[in-house]
């Protein structure tokens, strides 16, 4: 009865009555997102068969510990980003119900040609979403990336097929390991390639640059702490479950990883825009999840996309609120704004220091649990890497820190005079449940050996898959 | 320049796939048969769930899947979950060009009067035409898809004929609605019935009659009827100009 | 310490004082006779001070007093720690860098007292002062080091008993001679003779630290200059000289590396400031550098 | 035989998407480049002599040599995939058009 | 010492709150906080060994933490009582005062740590917190700079505690370092990254550009505490990589020179060059604050240099120097900061004479400028003696000739505040100041007796460093009732100071005995034959070393350095921004292509 499959069903169900009843969309949308935590909460783990035919030969579900995990994580950023976007989401209600689908859906899908499916309908959802941004353009560029990146993947799901005979999710690197490195090797490329859009991996993801960076208070969010941290899952369930990789495609991937981490935080650096400084800071984050999940350390991994889907969502609702109300998303326009919106500041504060990975916020746990499991691999040189990398991140997360809190020129004690003439940002319910979002953060970051261990479970059911770069790779 | 090098590009890049893949596909020498190992078998001899008979057409009953056509077998009853997701693409794409476009107001299309007899004519059959489709969609090729898109097509031709959209929108928009909130509800009734999401729960009969193979035939025109209603609208809504410049 | 320590003490005081400024009275004739001039008498350094004390005299606020007593004071405090001939007022408290840094306090105090004049000229005499002492003092500083290193001892009366009792032979200037000579450059330094007079600069331009003072303030800072000049030349007598067996022949050291200062620097032009410091920088600082790269990496000099 | 079919279109597709700088010609060429791959995914399933995976009448399943029905039921949802993002992608040309009074990408350059 | 963190935390929230209603009262509260702190942390003075454990942090007492936290503490705590004078020029005053005990909080936590984690933490703690009032000074630039150097030393501290606690299996300070001594090659590298930090923080040569400017633009009640107390925070890493750390082990079979091996030696030069290049940068400047922030990047040479010689005298010196500088140096920032609070200024050429109307500041000015120039009988001196001594006694003759330079040259820098500040004409605009406020007054003093004392009795921290030194298995420094005896000298302060206060009575006496003197104004002063009636225009507070400057203005500065390479980092991520992030889609396929072909031709081989 309280099968995973409501997850999916249910905003679906309401998705479908949502058009015909448009004033109700956000009310709907909103109980779908209760009603699934409800079902989260009371569906018992393990295999569902759709259909009635086992797998291979039916499509079934996997709900697992990491699952569980990944949902309850969207889920629940999605309640507060729809809540937070208010009139923006009452507009996109049911793209968003089919959205909250069809991550569900991805999730939990145990099938490789019903990823390809639950993809696209993210993918074209998310589309919907973009275009709220009002730069169509961007859409465009982004809607023609991720259609080559989903024809790439289904090319490999259907090569996948054709080389093992089966399309189910789980073990199927034991079948396709046993392949000649030549034969899978395309498969898993394109497969890669296909993810890697979505992943904004470098060379490929450069439709995130325009949609993060003129996102507004629905976008951002949605884009940076939802759907990033929902790709990065399922990259991570593949990487676990179905991709085989040789030296050649393990390093390139693994290239590719740092190299989106080391450029994507330069080029945030540089940046004199919040909303692209974030962009780019997406970007390079979700870099630095896929180098943890190429090396086969979901544990860690799992760990970055929660600090990262919670701070970086509390970053954009303030970016976006602060940039809609001012008008101006420069640094020169925006400084000194956290004077008038203290709240505001103190919980982007809170935000960017777990980003960056300071000590007692949960981000410095994600950090140093990734770095000690690197060294589990003997791969010293990427903590080195990491670890540069972050002072580069901190260097600009701080700038825009120190900008925005002080209204002052250059040289001079800061005064109440320079201080933007006050708009309202976001109103009192918004900023009470940003702030909620900022105490979920804060209060991770003071327990988080409790939370290392609710999500270590979690990655113990992921991980079936022992092999990594680093073993299989060679030295 | 830039068209050299991509050329360039695809011609290395044909020429590894080609290489690559020719070595594991074997692109001269296609099987003669189909692997007896493969799953795709089970779904040719509706075995899935145990059992070794042949499947007789016109004869053999009480299948666990009772659809002539395998491949709407496959894809309404094997693998029914796809399809879902599926209409919901084609819906939230409608939706999308909904948004995007649908703030327009209707333009009128001139239209000679050969169109316009043609169009009167031919689109009913056209539609009977659909409907035939999706509700055989489970023995003769074809199924909700093209089925609805006939229907569609039929309203596109309509709409040429006479220049302006004469349905009601409402109604193409409850339709589509009520089509998607049918096929979940059967979905979840084979949840609570027979314990697992849009299994199907009504007898199979006998392959190849009409009123057989359970569930498929109602999903199928529920598919056919959301596809035909939704590709209506999305062509409703390309027909209308921009309220802006 | 008993106040027997403080009496001799005072006493250094006094004798330094007496012993220098009759030498500089005398050298004051000498320097005369280089320039074909009869000269003061020997006693006219005497006579200059005391009239200086007499005098009625004005002050520009307390730290103006403050700092000349301090200076004074300081110098006095450093001439009681030179040993001489063997002798100290307080035994133990010989220690090189003690002396050379009580001695800054003497400047120190000089510096600011004359800064708080408020004269603008007095502050160009400090600058170039404190300039010049940097230059010479870091080729100084090296050479002790060495000294230090090679004897393994700090203490000035230590590192002079040493040197006795060998002859001439066993003088740290014989021993060490880059050395040495890098250390009778610096007392040029130290002492304010040419080529190293810029900053005092008598005579020429009126400035210099000591351009605002009058009466007994200029007293006092006459004699802040005898017993600066007899820490500075002691301490290079102590350190390469052999210092003294007896007083007497302490005493007669001491006239001939003073007069020859002096007569050296009575023939020598003067170095602008930057010069002096690119001066010692250069070839002082050199030879100081291989004096105690010898002695440390190659063991020469014992 | 036939994938080389597909793997031309796909390569044909990607040559599009690579050189034209028109939104409707992009999309076009997303068209093909889908084109192609069902037509690989098609190719998958090809059996030497091998029939529509439907059954007929009086012939019992195991008498017939039917090519995989999978890949076929892959490509029915592939299409209107493809036909969703087409239609999607269409909209948002006209959006760009209504804005820019052109398609092409190169005329309107970077818009921020 | 759990109390002790509970505490202050508290207390942080509360100052939070009072300063919330009135900014003034959470300011003193950080005064009362901040000497409770003092107090109980000089309690646990005899509970040496003792471990405790909150949540997860685990601290442990030892002397030499305890010897650094009571630095830190007698800092912040004199600081504090600047606290309530400078509420109104800062928008977060709130923020301010609790962010100021957080700080506290930190440093006090690393120097307790007894784990590797706690460490870090309470090291980010520390940097982040002061950034932030940094930020809340005159320039963002500078507390930015701060930022990123400290982040440079703080990501370097994380790899090297994550690489130990790693290898070695324990995170437990002294475990988990000295696991070391049987894995050089590894323990090279850990060294390395650690004394990283170190170095950032110290500010030594390379990494002091933060230094000048942050000290410079903090909130003047701040300078002190950074200059005085967060600095050494990085001595106290280098002690831990060099004195916990088996350094001397783990560089056994390196070369050595005089029985340095040539890494640590290598250190010692950095120190040494930053000695001479913050003297030389000292002199040139013309803002007070930055003068005396440059002149703790030459102390701070010092102290690196002393700790590195993990010997009898020298180690003793550097970790004397620590406290000396930190009150030498917190006196002269806090004496600057009074001056700027009554004038409103800390740039030289704007001030002058205001010893007239501010003697009491100008007197702690000058012991302190004393204490730092290294002069008897104030606490500098010993341990700079001490610095010499080792280091002639080794025969480091490179690292004592750069000793012997910032020795003397810090003559020249800190007495060019001294009479440019103090000394001098009076501008008339200044007629009118007060002395400053009583509360500030006793905190300067505080700093002065501190000074005056350290360098009379020395042996009070000796004591204490020499039981450092027992605990660390080295040849301890001998204290002998006033006496300091090394191995080639010996100093015994008292008389010292005794014999200087002879001296000075002698010839007060004499002063006295001579006709008084009249006073007169400062205008009544000859000049070149000319008599002041401008005396602006004479302020001879500018360029004050000219010739000397002169010889190198043109020298390369570091900070250029700095700015080129985040230029050039800017510069690779335009590139990459342009490269791969382009807003055109062809390009983005023709990316997707070309990673294809990549990767099927390196798969094929």
């Amino acid at each position: 009865m309280w099968s995973p499959v409501w997850l999916i069903v249910l905003p679906l169900l309401m998705a479908f009555i949502s058009v015909v009843i448009k004033k109700q969309q956000y009310l709907l949308l909103n109980l779908s997102i209760l009603l699934n935590l409800a079902v989260l909460y009371l569906a018992p783990q393990g295999m569902v068969i759709i259909g009635g035919f086992r797998p291979p030969f039916g499509i079934s579900l996997n709900f697992d510990r990491y699952a569980f995990i990944s949902l309850l994580l969207i889920q629940v950023l999605m309640l507060f980003a729809t809540f937070i976007a208010g009139p923006l989401a009452k507009k996109y209600g049911t793209v968003l119900l089919v959205l909250l689908a069809g991550i569900n859906g991805m999730l939990l899908t145990n099938d490789l040609f019903n990823l390809f499916v639950m993809i696209e309908v993210v993918s074209i959802a998310s589309f919907i979403i973009s275009t709220s941004n009002g730069k169509f353009t961007h859409t465009f560029h982004y809607l023609i990336l991720a259609s080559v990146g989903g024809v790439f993947f289904l090319l490999g799901a259907v090569m996948v097929y054709a080389y093992t005979g089966t399309l189910v999710v789980q073990g199927l690197f034991a079948t396709l390991g046993q392949l000649p490195n030549a034969i899978s090797l395309i498969p898993m490329m394109l497969i890669i390639l296909g993810l890697a859009v979505e992943l904004k991996l470098m060379p490929v993801g450069s439709w995130a640059k325009n949609i993060y960076g003129n996102s507004n208070v629905l976008t951002g969010p949605i884009f940076a702490a939802v759907l990033a941290p929902a790709f990065g899952f399922v990259f991570g369930r593949m990487m676990g479950e179905v991709v085989v990789l040789n030296p050649i495609t393990g390093y390139t991937l693994l290239f590719m990883a740092i190299a989106t981490f080391v450029l994507g935080e330069l080029a945030a650096y540089r940046q004199k825009d919040l909303l692209k400084t974030l962009a780019f800071s997406s970007i390079a984050q979700s870099g630095l999840a896929i180098i943890l999940f190429t090396l086969n350390l979901p544990f860690a991994a799992i760990l970055l996309l929660i600090n990262n889907a919670l701070a970086k969502s509390i970053l954009f609702w303030v970016a976006t609120g602060v940039s809609t109300a001012y008008e101006t998303s420069s640094m020169k326009g925006l400084r000194g704004v956290f004077y008038n919106h203290r709240i505001l500041g103190i919980t982007f504060s809170i935000a960017s220091l777990s980003l960056v990975g300071i000590p007692l916020f949960l981000g410095f746990y994600a950090k140093v649990t990734a770095v000690m499991a690197i060294f589990t691999t003997g791969l010293i040189w990427i903590p080195v890497v990491i670890l540069a990398t972050a002072i580069i991140e901190g260097a600009y997360m701080m700038k825009w820190l120190l900008q925005l809190w002080s209204p002052a020129k250059e040289g001079h004690l800061a005064s109440t005079e320079e201080v933007p003439e006050k708009r309202e940002a976001l109103n009192m319910t918004q900023i009470v449940a940003v702030c909620l979002v900022a105490l979920i953060l804060f209060v991770f970051g003071l327990v988080p050996q409790r939370v290392g261990r609710v999500l270590s479970v979690a990655s113990q059911a992921e991980i079936s898959q022992v092999e990594t770069v680093a073993e299989g790779g060679g030295q | 320049m830039k068209k050299f090098i991509s050329f360039l590009l695809i011609l290395v890049l044909a020429f590894f796939l080609m290489t690559s893949l020719n070595s594991s596909l074997d692109f001269f020498n296609p099987p003669n048969s189909l692997d007896e190992t493969r799953m795709s078998n089970a779904f040719i001899h509706k075995n899935a769930s145990g059992g070794s008979d042949p499947v007789e057409f016109g004869k053999s009953t009480g299948l666990e899947d009772g659809s002539a056509n395998i491949v709407t077998s496959v894809v309404v009853d094997y693998r029914s979950f796809d399809t879902l997701g599926e209409i919901t693409v084609l819906f939230i794409s409608a939706l999308g060009v909904g948004l995007l476009l649908g703030a327009g107001t209707g333009a009128k299309q001139r239209s000679g009067f050969i169109l316009k007899t043609a169009a009167k004519l031919i689109s009913p059959l056209m539609m009977v035409t659909g409907i035939f489709i999706f509700t055989h969609g489970h023995l003769t090729p074809g199924g909700g898809f093209p089925g609805g898109s006939m229907m569609a097509t039929a309203f596109l031709l309509n709409y040429f004929g006479s220049g302006s959209i004469s349905t009601d929108l409402k109604s193409l928009k409850w339709m589509e609605s009520l089509a998607g909130v049918f096929y979940i509800v059967i979905g979840l009734i084979g949840l609570f019935v027979a314990g697992s999401f849009l299994q199907n729960y009504l007898p199979t009969g006998t392959v190849g009659h009409l009123f057989s193979a359970g569930i498929i035939p109602i999903i199928y025109v529920l598919v056919g009827l959301k596809v035909g209603s939704e590709v209506s609208g999305i062509i409703a809504d390309f027909s209308k100009s921009e309220v802006t410049s | 310490m008993t106040l027997m320590n403080f009496i001799y003490g005072f006493l250094a005081v006094l004798g330094a004082f007496v012993f220098q400024t009759s030498l500089t009275g005398i050298n004051r004739k000498v320097t005369a006779r280089l320039q074909k001039r009869r000269g003061p008498k020997w006693y006219q350094q005497f006579i200059d001070i005391f009239k200086a004390f007499s005098k009625s005299s004005i002050t520009h606020g307390w730290v103006y007093d403050f700092g000349a007593i301090m200076a004074l004071g300081g110098i006095a405090a450093t001439v009681i720690f030179i040993p001489v001939a063997g002798m100290q007022a307080f035994p133990g408290l010989d220690n090189i860098f003690v002396i050379s840094y009580v001695l800054a306090v003497g400047m120190l105090g000089m510096a600011m007292s004359a800064a708080g004049s408020g004269n603008p000229w007095a502050s160009i005499g400090v600058s170039r002062a404190l300039t010049n002492m940097l230059a010479y003092d870091i080729p100084f500083m090296v050479v002790v080091f060495t000294l230090i290193y090679q004897h393994n001892t700090g203490s000035v009366s230590e590192l002079a008993s040493i040197q006795q009792g060998v002859g001439i032979l066993g003088w740290n200037f014989f021993k060490l001679p880059l050395g040495g000579i890098v250390s009778v450059i610096a007392l040029f330094g130290m002492l304010g003779k040419k080529p190293f007079d810029s900053f005092i600069a008598p005579a020429e331009i009126a400035s210099g630290p000591m351009v605002e003072y009058g009466g007994k303030q200029l007293g006092m800072m006459f004699t802040l200059h005898e017993l600066m000049t007899f820490i500075e030349v002691s301490l290079i007598l102590n350190l390469f000289f052999g210092g003294g067996e007896t007083l007497l022949i302490y005493m007669v050291k001491y006239a001939i590396l003073y007069t020859f200062t002096n007569i050296v620097s009575g023939v020598m032009p003067r170095f602008k400031i930057d010069q002096a410091v690119t001066f010692f920088y250069k070839v002082p600082l050199g030879l100081a550098f291989i004096q105690g790269l010898l002695v440390i990496y190659l063991g020469w000099g014992y | 035989m036939i994938q080389f079919a597909g793997i031309a279109l796909i390569l044909i597709g990607i040559y599009g998407l690579m050189t034209t700088k028109h939104m409707i010609k992009l999309i076009i060429a997303l068209n093909v480049l889908e084109l192609g791959a069902n037509i690989f995914i098609i190719s998958v399933g090809f059996v030497k002599n091998g029939l529509a995976p439907i059954l007929t009448a009086d012939v019992p399943s195991d008498l017939l040599n039917f090519v995989d029905p999978l890949p076929q039921a892959m490509v029915l949802t592939a299409i209107v995939i493809g036909f969703g993002a087409t239609a999607l992608g269409l909209a948002v040309a006209r959006k760009v058009y209504g804005k820019y009074q052109t398609y092409d990408l190169s005329v309107i350059g970077g818009e921020e | 010492m759990t109390m002790i963190f509970i505490f202050l935390g508290l207390s942080l929230l509360l100052s939070y709150v009072l300063s919330r209603k009135q900014p003034t009262l959470g300011a003193y509260f950080t005064i009362i906080a901040s000497l409770a702190g003092l107090i109980s942390v000089y309690l646990l003075r005899n509970s040496v060994g003792v471990t405790e454990s909150f949540y997860y942090l685990n601290f442990q007492i030892t002397t030499i933490g305890w010897y650094f936290a009571m630095i830190l503490l007698t800092v912040y705590f004199t600081s504090a009582f600047f606290n309530p004078f400078w509420m109104d020029e800062l928008i977060y005053p709130a923020a301010y005062n609790s962010l100021y005990l957080l700080s506290l909080v930190g440093t006090i936590g690393l120097f307790f740590a007894q784990d590797l984690m706690t460490l870090f933490i309470c090291w980010e703690t520390a940097v982040w917190s002061s950034m932030l009032i940094v930020q809340q000074g005159k320039s963002r630039q500078a507390a930015w700079v701060y930022f990123v150097i400290s982040a440079i030393g703080s990501m370097s501290t994380l790899f090297a505690v994550l690489l130990t606690m790693y290898l070695s299996g324990t995170s437990e300070i002294t475990g988990a370092l000295t696991y070391f001594t049987t894995a050089p090659v590894a323990g090279a590298l850990v060294f390395g990254a650690f004394i990283l930090a170190g170095l950032t923080k110290i500010g030594i040569f390379p990494f002091h550009v933060w230094l000048p400017l942050a000290h410079g633009s903090a909130p003047h009640t701040f300078s002190p505490v950074l200059s005085g107390g967060l600095v050494k925070m990085g001595a106290y890493i280098a002690y831990l990589s060099v004195a916990v750390f088996p350094a001397y082990q783990v560089f056994g079979d390196s070369l050595k020179i005089q029985g340095v091996p040539l890494p640590i030696y290598g250190l010692m030069i950095l120190g040494a060059a930053s000695i001479v290049y913050g003297t030389l940068r000292a002199i040139q400047q013309e803002d007070a604050k930055r003068l005396l922030a440059y002149s703790s990047v030459a102390n701070g040479g010092y102290i690196l240099i002393g700790i590195l010689m993990m010997d009898q005298m020298a180690f003793a010196g550097g970790l004397m120097h620590l406290l000396n500088h930190a009150v030498a140096s917190a006196a002269a920032f806090l004496a600057i900061a009074a001056v700027a609070k009554r004038t409103g200024t800390t740039k030289m050429s704007e001030l002058g004479g205001i010893i007239h109307r501010m003697p009491i500041t100008y007197t702690v000015y000058l012991i302190a400028i004393i204490s730092m120039a290294g002069i008897p009988p104030m606490g500098g001196f010993v341990s700079k003696w001490l610095i010499f001594q080792g280091l002639s006694e080794k025969g480091l003759i490179l690292l004592a000739t750069a000793a012997a330079f910032g020795s003397i040259g810090s003559y020249m820098y800190v007495f060019r505040p001294l009479s440019a500040v103090f000394l001098g004409q009076l501008a008339p605009k200044y007629e009118h100041i007060k002395e400053a406020n009583p509360v500030m007054v006793t905190a300067m003093l505080i700093l002065t007796a501190m000074s005056l004392l350290l360098g009379v009795l020395p042996n009070l921290v000796l004591k204490t460093i020499a039981k450092i030194q027992i605990e660390l298995g080295i040849n301890p420094i001998i204290v002998n009732g006033t006496a300091t005896l090394t191995e080639n000298g010996s100093v015994d302060m008292l008389q010292v100071f005794t014999v200087f206060g002879f001296g000075f009575l002698l010839i007060l006496i004499l002063f006295m005995v001579l006709p008084k003197s009249r006073r007169v104004g400062l205008m009544d002063t000859y000049t070149s034959a000319e008599f002041i009636h401008t005396p602006e225009l004479l302020h001879y507070g500018h360029s004050f070393y000219a010739p000397f400057e002169r010889l190198y203005e043109k020298w390369p500065s570091v900070l250029p350095l700095y700015k080129r390479m985040s230029m050039k980092l800017s510069e690779l991520g335009e590139w990459a921004e342009s490269f791969f992030f382009h807003p055109d889609p062809n390009r983005a396929v023709l990316w997707i292509v070309v990673v294809a072909i990549v990767v099927i031709i390196g798969g094929a081989q």
